[in-house]
C-alpha cells in the first residue's frame, strides 16, 4: 500500500510529478550563473541598475503569471501586493529596527495576509468581475495610504531614507550596483525558480491548470476550488510582496507613485508581450520590455508613444506573446 | 438550388473537409449522416458562410456564394440552425425570435412567421417572456428552430435537431421538419442516426473523415 | 443495500421548482438509468447528488452520512464521482495528466486506501497508447474515455454520468456501453446515468428512474418502465420495441 | 576645449511634463547663453536630460546611474525634481545638485544623509504660508473681519504650507475658522464651500498643486461666494497649469503667489524678452527664472573654482557666493536652503486681472493695486 | 435641512457628470466585452479637439466645433476597432489582449496629445453661465445642463438598446457572436458601430467636462478610473446600471465629503463596491452569469 500523502504516480510521466525537474533546474541555474558573471563583466552601472529592476520585475511578473496565466484568476491587484510588501518591509526596518533582509522576508508574511484579505471577496466573484474588483482595490489604495499617514506610512510623500541592505555586516548602498545586481539576481532567480519549478510543477500547479481549463470538472475530481484559489492569491502575493521589499530597500524610498498608471501599464505590457501561462514567456517579456524601454529612451518625449505602438503591434502580431512564437515553431518540424 | 463542388475547409492547419460535394434540389429534404467529428457541422457551416472555405465552389440559388458570409446568405434565404442552438441567453424567447427576422427580407413577414412558430410550438407562446438561459434542452431547441423559421428561409440547414432531446420530442421535432418540408421548405439535415429519419428524406449523403459520398436510393433502405 | 438515498428533495430556483419532493434510493453495485422529458430535472437531480447544487429542502444521504450541504470536491472525497454531458477536460495538458489529476486530487480528498490502480483504469478505458497526446486533440469518444478515466482515478464507489452516450454513433455507443459495463463488473462501482437513448438504457440498466416536472414518476426494471403507458405518453412517444 | 556636461533629471512625460518643459527650456536658454559667450572655462556646456516621468523612486535611481555614472555630468539641476526620492538617489555621489523641492522633509533627509552638495534653491514649505499671508495683508485690502479659511491638498507640501499660514495668521490676531484637507481629485465643492460660507471667513486660502482643484473650486465659488472673502490659490496660480484658464478670463480676481519669479525690473524684463525670442511665449513665473538662475549660479561657482569636477569646491562656492540672480540673492542658510525676504529672494503676490497676472506685492513692497473681484458686490 | 438638500443636489449633479463619462465605457463593455483602457485618453482627445477649435487654433462657436468633432471621433472609433481590436477577436485570450492593446492605444493617444498640444492644461469656457436659485440653494446652470444631457443620453441609449432592432442586434452580438451571425447580423459592423458610438460618447463627455475637469493629456485617467468603479458597481453591460451607480456613488461621495471628510470619499466607494458585490456578485444590474 502506498503511503497516505503520495499516490503511486509512476505510471504516467509528467512534469507535475517531477519529470525533467532536475535537468530543467540545472539549465535554469546555469543561466543564472551566466547572468551573474555577465553582471561582473558588464561594467556600466546604469546597465546594472536596469538589470536590477528586471530581476525585481521578474518576481512580480512570475507571480502574476502564476495567478493570471496559470490559475486563470483575473487578479489585477498585483501592485497592491507589491506596495504592501514595499511599505511593510520599509516600515519594519524603519520603525521596528529589523535588519532589511529580515524585513524583506517578513514582507512575505504581510503579502500572505493581504493575499487572503483580497482573495476572500474576490472568490465570491466570477470571471471579469474579479478583474474589475481587484483593479478597483488598486485604485482605492492611494487614498488609503494617505490615511495610513496616521500609522507612519508617510502619506503622499511616502517613506524616504529606508535603510540599505545589510549583508553580513556590510551596508549595501543603492549606488553599489554590482552587489545589488547579485543580490537581486539571486533573490529574483530563487523566487522565479520556486514559482515555476516548485509551485507550478507540483500539485498546486496542476490544480491551477485544472481550475483554469475546466473548473467544474476539476471540482468533480476532488480539487478544492476554494482552497487552491486562495492559495493562488496567497502564493502570488507572498512573492510579489518580497519583490516590493527588495524594491524598497534598493531605492530606499517608497511612495504611492508605485501605484501610478505607468508602473501598472508596464507590468501588463510585460505579461502581454511575454505571453501568459507559458514559462519562460513572461520572464522574457520582462527583459524585452525593460530593455526595449531603455532603447527608446533616446527618443525622450516620444518614448511612451513609441512604446504604445510597440505594444499594439506586438499584441496584434503575437496574440500569445513571445512564448506563442516558440510554440508554433516547435510544433511544425 | 444548392450545389457544392469539391470544397475544402480547415481549422488552422487541420484539414476537415476533403473535396466535399453535394447537391440539394428545390423542395427536397436531404440528410447528411456520419460519425461524430467527421465534419458534418463543418460542412453545414461552410455552406452557410460561417466557416471559410479554402477551395471549391458553392452555388446557391444560381449565384456563386463560395466566399459569401452568413448575413448575406441569410438575406438570400439560406439559414443555419446550429446543433448547439446558439440562442441569446440573456434575451427572452420573443426577442430571440424577433432577431430571427432581423434582416429586411424577413422583417416583412415577421408577424406571419411569428404566428406560424407559435402555432407550431404553443409552449413557446406561453414562455415568450422567459430568458433563454433558463430553458430546458427541448425548449431551447424549439426556439432555435423557430428562430431559423423567422428568417424566412428558402433552404434551412439544420444541424442535429435531435441532439439531447427526449425520444418523444425527437420525434415531434423531426415530424415538424418533415411537415415544413412538405409545405415547401427545402431542408438540409444532419443527423447521427438514420433510423429516426425513416420515410421522410429524399436523399442521403454519408460523410466519412471529411469525404462526402451520396448513398443511392437503393442502398438507402439498407443504411436505414 | 442502499448506498445513496434521497428523501423529499426539493430544488428551488427562485419561484421555479426544478425538483419536487423527490425520494428514492440507489442500490450498491447497480446501474441505474435516469430518464424523463426535457426539462424534467434530470441534470438538476445529478447535480443535487454530486454537489453541483445543494438541495433547497430534503436530504441526500450517502453511506449513512447526510451530505446534503456538501460541496462537489468533498463528495468526491467520499467516493462520489461524476462525468459531464459535454466533456470539458484539462485541455492544456496531456491525456495522461488528466488521469493523473484525478488520481492526485482524488487521493488528496479520499486518502490512500481508495486508489484504483492506474493500470486497471488504463486497461478499462484503453487509453494506454494516448497518454502523451495533448488532451485538446482528442476526439469525442476519447474525451469521454478520459473524463471517465479521471473520474475513476479518484477511486469512487459511485459514479454519476450525464448523457454519456450523447453525440456517439451506433458503433461508438456499443463500445462505450461495454466500458461502462466493465466499470461496474470489475471495479464494483455503482453507476447512475442520465440518458435519452432508451434502447441503450434498456440494454444496460438494472433499473430506470423516470421523472417528470421534477417529480418522481416511477422506478423499476427497464422492461416495466419502458412499457408503461404513462411513460410512453409523457416520454417515449411510442412503445419501445424491446 | 572639453565639454562640460550638466545633468537635467526632469519629468518629460507624465503628469509633471508641463513643468518639466519649463525646466528644460530654462536650462537650455541659460546654457545656450553661456556657450554663446564662449562657454565655461573655455569649454562648451552640454545639457543631458533624463526623463524621470512619473517620479517613481527607481526612475531617480536610474537618473543617477545614467547621468552621473554613465554621462559623467558635473552637476545636476532641476526644478522640483523628485519630491524626496531624488535625495537618496543623488546624494551618495557627492555631486552638486541644485533643486527646489521645497519640502522641509527633503531638507531634513538631506541633512540626515549628510549631503553637503545638495542645494534647495528657494525657501521651504513651512515658510510659504507665512510669506503669503504677510503679503496678502500688505495689499492694503480692507478685510473687515480677521477670519481665515484654509483648504489644502494632502501632500506634505500643502499641509506644511497651510499650517504655516495658520500660524502666521494667528500670530497677528486672526482666527482660523476652517481647515480642510482634500485629495487631489476633488472637483465637487458644494459641501466644502457650504461649510466655508458658514464659517464666514474674509480670506480663503486654497493650496493644492493641481490645476483642476483650483479651477473647479473657483468656478463653483463664484456662483455662491462666502460674503466678501478674497480667494488666494497659492502657488498653483503661478504655474503654467493655470495659464489657459487665466487667459480665457476664468480666473479673474484670484490671488496667487510664488517665491522666486523674475522681477519686474530691467534684468527681469530683458529675460522675458530673451525667453520670448527663444520660445515665442512668456516665461512662466513659477519656475523659468529660478531654474535659469540655478544654471548661472552653478556656472559662476565653477568659474570661481576653476574646475567643474571638483564637486566639493563647487558646492562650497555655491554655498558662499550669495549669487545675485533674476529672482534675488541665492543666500543659502546653514541648512542649504534660502530664507525668503526682500534681501534674499523676495516672494511675489499676484492678482489675476484682465486675463493676466499682475504683481501686487514683491517682498514687503506693495507694487500694484488690488481690484475687488467680481463676486464681491 | 436646506444643507442636506443642497448636498443631495450636488451629489445628483455630480452623478450626472460621472454618468456622462461612464456610459460610453459601459456601452462598449456591454456590447463587446472590451474593457477599453483608452477610454480616458479618448476623453482627453475630445476635450483637446474642442479646445483647439474653440480657443486654441480657431475661434469657432462650441456648437460648430461639436459638429465637426463628432464625425471625427466616430471615424476614430471605427478606425480603432478595425485596426487594433478586430484582428484580436479570434485569439483565445482576446479579453486580456484587448485590455493590452487599448492600454497601448492609451499610451499612443495621450503622448500624441502631449506632442501635438503640449503638456499643459487647457480649458474651454462653459456654454452657459449663471446660476439658478432653488429654495435657497444655488445651482449652476451648467450643472443643470449636464444633468439634462446625461439623462437624455442614457434615455436614448436605453431606448436604442432595448427597443430598436439594431439595439437588439448589439445585445445579441454581445451574447453570442455566432448566433448573431446566423440570424444575419453583420457582427463586424455592429462592433464598429458600438465602438464608434462609445468613442463619440466619451468625446462628448470630454467636451462637456472640459470646463469642470480641465483638459490635459493625462487628464482623462481620473474620470476614467471613477467611471470604471461606477461601471463595475452598476453591473457590466448595463447602461442603466452605470446610470444608477453614478448617482449612488456621487451622492455617497457628497455626503461623505460633508460629514466625514473628502479624503474618505474613495475608501467609501470601495466599501460600497465590496458590499454590493458581496450581495450581488454581478453588480446592481449586471446581466452576465460569468
Ligand atoms: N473550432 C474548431 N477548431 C478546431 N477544430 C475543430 C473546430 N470545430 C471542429 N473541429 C474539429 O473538426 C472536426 C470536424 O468537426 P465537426 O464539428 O464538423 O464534426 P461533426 O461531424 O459535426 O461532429 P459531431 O457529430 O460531434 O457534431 C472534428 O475533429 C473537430 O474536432
Ligand atoms: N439555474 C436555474 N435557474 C432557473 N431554472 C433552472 C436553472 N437550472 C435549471 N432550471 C430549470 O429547471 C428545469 C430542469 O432542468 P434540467 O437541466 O435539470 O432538465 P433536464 O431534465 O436535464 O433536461 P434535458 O433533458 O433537456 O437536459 C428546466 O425547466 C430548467 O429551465
Ligand atoms: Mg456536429
Ligand atoms: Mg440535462
Amino acid at each position: 500500500m502506498s503511503d497516505i500523502s503520495k499516490p503511486d504516480t509512476s505510471m504516467i510521466a509528467s512534469v507535475f510529478t517531477g519529470k525533467g525537474l532536475v535537468r530543467d533546474s540545472l539549465v535554469f541555474w546555469a543561466v543564472i550563473a551566466g547572468l551573474a558573471m555577465l553582471g561582473a563583466v558588464l561594467g556600466d552601472s546604469y546597465v546594472r541598475h536596469i538589470f536590477i529592476l528586471v530581476f525585481i520585475w521578474c518576481i512580480v511578473i512570475a507571480s502574476w503569471d502564476l495567478i493570471l496565466g496559470y490559475a486563470g484568476i483575473f487578479n489585477y491587484a498585483q501592485l497592491v501586493f507589491f506596495t504592501f510588501g514595499a511599505y511593510g518591509s520599509a516600515m519594519l526596518s524603519i520603525y521596528a529596527g529589523f535588519t532589511p533582509l529580515l524585513s524583506i522576508l517578513s514582507a512575505a508574511a504581510i503579502g500572505a495576509v493581504i493575499g487572503v484579505v483580497i482573495a476572500i471577496p474576490s472568490l465570491r466573484l466570477k470571471g471579469e468581475y474579479v478583474a474589475l474588483f481587484t483593479f478597483a482595490v488598486h485604485l482605492a489604495l492611494p487614498p488609503l495610504i494617505q490615511q495610513g499617514k496616521a500609522i507612519g506610512m508617510g502619506g503622499n510623500t511616502g517613506l524616504l531614507g529606508i535603510p540599505w541592505l545589510n549583508l553580513f555586516g556590510f551596508q549595501v548602498s543603492s549606488i553599489d550596483k554590482l552587489t545589488w545586481y547579485w543580490v537581486s539576481l539571486f533573490l529574483g532567480a530563487l523566487c522565479v525558480w520556486l514559482i515555476y519549478f516548485i509551485v507550478l510543477r507540483g500539485r498546486m500547479g496542476l490544480a491551477f491548470v485544472a481550475m483554469r481549463d475546466a473548473d467544474t470538472f476539476a471540482q468533480a475530481i476532488g480539487v478544492n476550488e476554494y482552497k487552491y484559489k486562495l492559495l493562488a492569491f496567497v502564493v502570488s502575493a507572498v512573492f510579489t510582496a518580497v519583490a516590493g521589499g527588495i524594491y524598497a530597500h534598493y531605492t530606499s524610498v517608497v511612495t504611492p507613485k508605485i501605484l501610478g498608471t505607468e508602473f501598472f501599464l508596464m507590468a501588463m505590457v510585460m505579461l502581454a508581450i511575454g505571453g501568459m501561462g507559458r514559462f519562460p514567456g513572461a520572464i522574457l517579456g520582462v527583459f524585452l520590455v525593460v530593455i526595449g524601454n531603455e532603447l527608446l529612451r533616446s527618443f525622450d518625449d516620444y518614448r511612451l508613444l513609441l512604446l504604445g505602438v510597440v505594444v499594439v503591434v506586438t499584441v496584434i502580431c503575437l496574440p500569445r506573446g513571445i512564448a506563442g512564437l516558440f510554440e508554433r515553431q516547435s510544433k511544425q518540424p | 438550388m444548392l450545389e457544392v463542388s469539391n470544397i475544402n475547409a480547415f481549422y488552422s492547419d487541420f484539414h476537415v473537409l476533403h473535396d466535399a460535394s453535394l447537391k440539394v434540389n428545390k423542395g427536397e429534404l436531404v440528410a447528411v449522416v456520419g460519425a461524430n467529428g467527421h465534419g458534418k457541422s463543418t460542412l453545414l457551416k461552410a455552406i452557410c458562410g460561417l466557416t471559410p472555405v479554402k477551395s471549391g465552389k458553392i452555388r446557391f440559388a444560381d449565384h456563386d456564394t463560395t466566399s459569401r458570409r452568413a448575413p448575406h446568405l441569410v438575406s438570400q434565404g439560406l439559414v443555419y440552425v446550429a446543433e448547439d442552438r446558439r440562442l441569446f441567453p440573456d434575451m427572452t424567447v420573443l426577442e430571440n425570435l424577433q432577431l430571427g427576422a432581423y434582416l429586411a427580407q424577413a422583417r416583412a413577414q415577421e408577424k406571419r412567421n411569428l404566428d406560424h412558430v407559435f402555432s407550431l410550438y404553443p409552449r413557446l407562446a406561453e414562455r415568450r417572456h422567459q430568458l433563454c438561459r433558463s430553458l430546458s434542452g427541448g425548449e431551447a431547441q424549439m426556439v432555435a428552430l423557430g428562430r431559423g423559421l423567422m428568417s424566412n428561409p428558402t433552404l434551412l440547414a439544420i444541424d442535429e435537431p435531435s441532439l439531447g432531446l427526449a425520444p418523444n420530442l425527437t420525434e415531434t421535432m423531426l415530424q415538424t421538419v418533415s411537415q415544413l418540408n412538405r409545405d415547401g421548405l427545402t431542408v438540409l439535415l444532419v443527423e447521427q442516426s438514420l433510423a429516426l429519419l425513416k420515410g421522410m428524406i429524399d436523399r442521403v449523403y454519408t460523410i466519412e473523415e471529411g469525404t462526402v459520398s451520396e448513398t443511392d436510393t437503393d442502398n438507402m433502405q439498407e443504411v436505414l | 443495500m442502499t448506498q445513496m438515498s434521497l428523501t423529499n428533495v426539493t430544488m428551488q430556483f427562485g419561484p421555479f421548482r426544478a425538483l419536487t419532493d423527490l425520494s428514492f434510493g440507489i442500490e450498491r453495485g447497480e446501474i441505474l438509468g435516469v430518464a424523463g422529458p426535457n426539462g424534467a430535472g434530470k441534470s438538476t437531480l445529478m447535480n443535487v447528488c454530486t454537489g453541483g447544487l445543494q438541495a433547497t429542502r430534503g436530504s441526500v444521504v450517502f453511506n449513512g452520512q447526510d451530505i446534503t450541504g456538501f460541496k462537489r470536491h468533498s463528495r468526491c472525497g467520499l467516493g462520489i464521482a461524476q462525468t459531464f454531458q459535454i466533456p470539458t477536460l484539462l485541455s492544456s495538458v496531456t491525456v495522461g495528466e488528466n488521469l493523473l489529476a484525478g488520481q492526485i486530487f482524488g487521493h488528496e480528498v479520499r486518502g490512500a486506501a481508495m486508489d484504483i490502480p492506474l493500470r486497471d483504469i488504463l486497461y478499462l478505458t484503453q487509453l494506454e497508447d494516448q497518454l502523451t497526446l495533448p488532451a485538446s486533440q482528442a476526439d469525442l469518444l476519447t474525451r469521454k474515455r478520459i473524463m471517465l478515466g479521471a473520474a475513476l482515478a479518484t477511486g469512487p464507489e459511485i459514479i454519476f454520468m450525464d448523457e454519456p452516450l450523447g453525440g456517439l454513433n451506433a458503433q461508438e455507443i456499443v463500445e462505450f456501453l461495454q466500458v461502462i459495463r466493465h466499470v461496474r463488473e470489475e471495479l464494483g462501482i455503482t453507476i447512475v446515468m442520465v440518458e435519452h437513448k432508451t434502447r441503450a438504457l434498456a440494454e444496460i440498466a438494472d433499473r430506470i428512474l423516470i421523472i417528470n416536472f421534477g417529480a418522481f414518476v416511477m422506478l423499476d426494471t427497464p422492461g416495466v418502465v419502458l412499457n408503461d403507458d404513462h411513460v410512453v405518453e409523457i416520454y417515449l412517444g411510442k412503445k419501445h420495441d424491446a | 576645449a572639453d565639454i562640460i556636461s550638466l545633468g537635467a533629471p526632469i519629468p518629460l512625460t507624465g503628469y509633471f511634463a508641463a513643468d518639466g518643459v519649463t525646466m528644460e527650456q530654462a536650462i537650455t536658454l541659460a546654457v545656450d547663453e553661456i556657450n554663446a559667450k564662449g562657454g565655461l572655462l573655455g569649454n562648451e556646456v552640454e545639457v543631458v536630460t533624463f526623463d524621470i516621468g512619473d517620479l517613481t523612486p527607481d526612475k531617480l535611481a536610474a537618473a543617477a546611474a545614467n547621468l552621473i555614472e554613465r554621462g559623467g555630468v558635473s552637476a545636476l539641476i532641476n526644478g522640483y525634481g523628485g519630491m524626496g526620492p531624488d535625495i537618496p538617489a543623488f546624494c551618495p555621489y557627492g555631486i552638486p545638485y541644485i533643486h527646489n523641492d521645497a519640502v522641509i522633509g527633503v531638507i531634513d533627509l538631506a541633512e540626515r544623509m549628510g549631503c553637503n552638495a545638495i542645494f534647495n534653491a528657494s525657501d521651504v514649505d513651512v515658510n510659504y504660508g507665512k510669506s503669503q499671508f504677510d503679503m496678502v495683508l500688505n495689499t492694503g485690502h480692507d478685510f473687515g473681519t480677521k477670519r481665515l479659511a484654509i483648504v489644502h491638498g494632502d501632500f506634505e507640501w500643502d499641509i506644511n504650507n497651510a499650517k504655516s499660514m495658520a500660524e502666521a495668521a494667528e500670530a497677528v490676531g486672526w482666527e482660523v475658522v476652517y481647515v480642510q484637507e482634500v485629495p487631489y481629485d476633488t472637483v465637487e465643492w458644494t459641501g466644502i464651500q457650504s461649510q466655508i460660507r458658514a464659517a464666514e471667513p474674509s480670506l480663503i486660502h486654497l493650496e493644492a498643486l493641481e490645476p483642476a482643484v483650483a479651477t473647479t473650486f473657483l468656478s463653483q465659488y463664484k456662483n455662491n461666494p462666502a460674503g466678501e472673502a478674497l480667494l488666494n490659490v497659492g502657488y498653483i496660480g503661478a504655474t503654467p497649469g493655470l495659464d489657459d484658464v487665466i487667459v480665457q478670463g476664468q480666473a479673474e480676481g484670484i490671488l496667487t503667489f510664488t517665491l522666486n519669479a523674475h522681477q519686474d525690473n530691467e534684468a527681469g524684463n530683458a529675460f522675458v524678452e530673451r525667453w520670448k525670442d527663444a520660445y515665442g511665449a512668456e516665461p512662466s513665473v513659477s519656475l523659468a527664472a529660478a531654474v535659469y538662475d540655478m544654471v548661472n549660479m552653478w556656472a559662476a561657482a565653477v568659474k570661481q573654482v576653476g574646475n567643474a569636477d571638483d564637486h566639493a569646491a563647487v558646492a562650497n562656492a555655491i554655498r558662499d557666493m550669495k549669487y545675485d540672480g533674476l529672482v534675488g540673492k541665492f543666500a543659502f542658510n546653514d541648512r542649504n536652503f534660502i530664507d525668503n525676504g526682500s534681501e534674499t529672494q523676495p516672494a511675489q503676490l499676484f492678482q489675476v486681472q484682465n486675463g493676466q497676472r499682475v504683481r501686487l506685492v514683491v517682498g514687503d513692497t506693495r507694487v500694484g493695486d488690488i481690484v475687488k473681484p467680481s463676486w464681491i458686490q | 435641512m436646506t444643507q442636506i438638500f443642497e448636498i443631495l443636489l450636488s451629489g445628483i449633479t455630480q452623478g450626472a457628470v460621472y454618468c456622462v463619462v461612464a456610459v460610453g465605457l459601459s456601452l462598449v463593455y456591454g456590447a463587446s466585452r472590451i474593457l477599453n483602457f483608452a477610454h480616458g485618453s479618448l476623453y482627453s482627445l475630445g476635450g483637446f479637439l474642442a479646445w483647439y477649435l474653440v480657443a486654441g487654433g480657431f475661434d469657432l462657436p462650441l456648437w460648430m466645433a461639436v459638429l465637426i468633432i463628432l464625425p471625427v471621433l466616430a471615424l476614430t472609433g471605427i478606425g480603432i476597432e478595425r485596426v487594433i481590436i478586430r484582428p484580436l477577436r479570434g485569439s483565445d485570450n482576446w479579453k486580456i489582449n484587448t485590455i493590452m492593446v487599448t492600454l497601448g492605444l492609451a499610451f499612443i493617444i495621450e503622448n500624441g496629445l502631449q506632442l501635438v498640444f503640449g503638456p499643459g492644461t487647457r480649458t474651454i469656457a462653459p456654454f452657459v453661465e449663471g446660476t439658478l436659485e432653488l429654495g435657497g440653494i444655488t445651482l449652476s446652470w451648467y450643472k443643470v445642463w449636464i444633468f439634462a444631457i446625461s439623462l437624455m443620453l442614457v434615455g436614448a441609449l436605453e431606448y436604442f438598446l432595448g427597443h430598436t432592432r439594431y439595439g437588439q442586434a448589439v445585445r445579441a452580438v454581445s451574447q453570442d457572436m455566432q448566433g448573431a451571425n446566423q440570424v444575419g447580423i453583420n457582427v463586424n459592423q455592429v462592433f464598429s458601430f458600438t465602438f464608434a458610438l462609445s468613442v463619440v460618447l466619451t468625446g462628448i463627455a470630454g467636451i462637456l467636462l472640459a470646463p469642470v475637469f480641465l483638459v490635459s493629456p493625462l487628464g482623462g485617467w481620473a474620470p476614467f478610473l471613477k467611471a470604471f468603479v461606477i461601471v463595475v458597481l452598476g453591473g457590466l453591460g448595463s447602461t442603466k446600471g452605470a446610470f444608477v451607480a453614478a448617482f449612488i456613488l456621487a451622492v455617497l461621495e457628497a455626503f461623505v465629503i460633508f460629514y466625514i471628510g473628502p479624503s474618505w470619499a474613495m475608501p467609501a466607494w470601495l466599501v460600497m463596491l465590496i458590499v454590493v458585490l458581496m450581495v450581488r456578485p454581478k453588480g446592481l444590474f449586471g446581466v452576465w452569469e460569468n
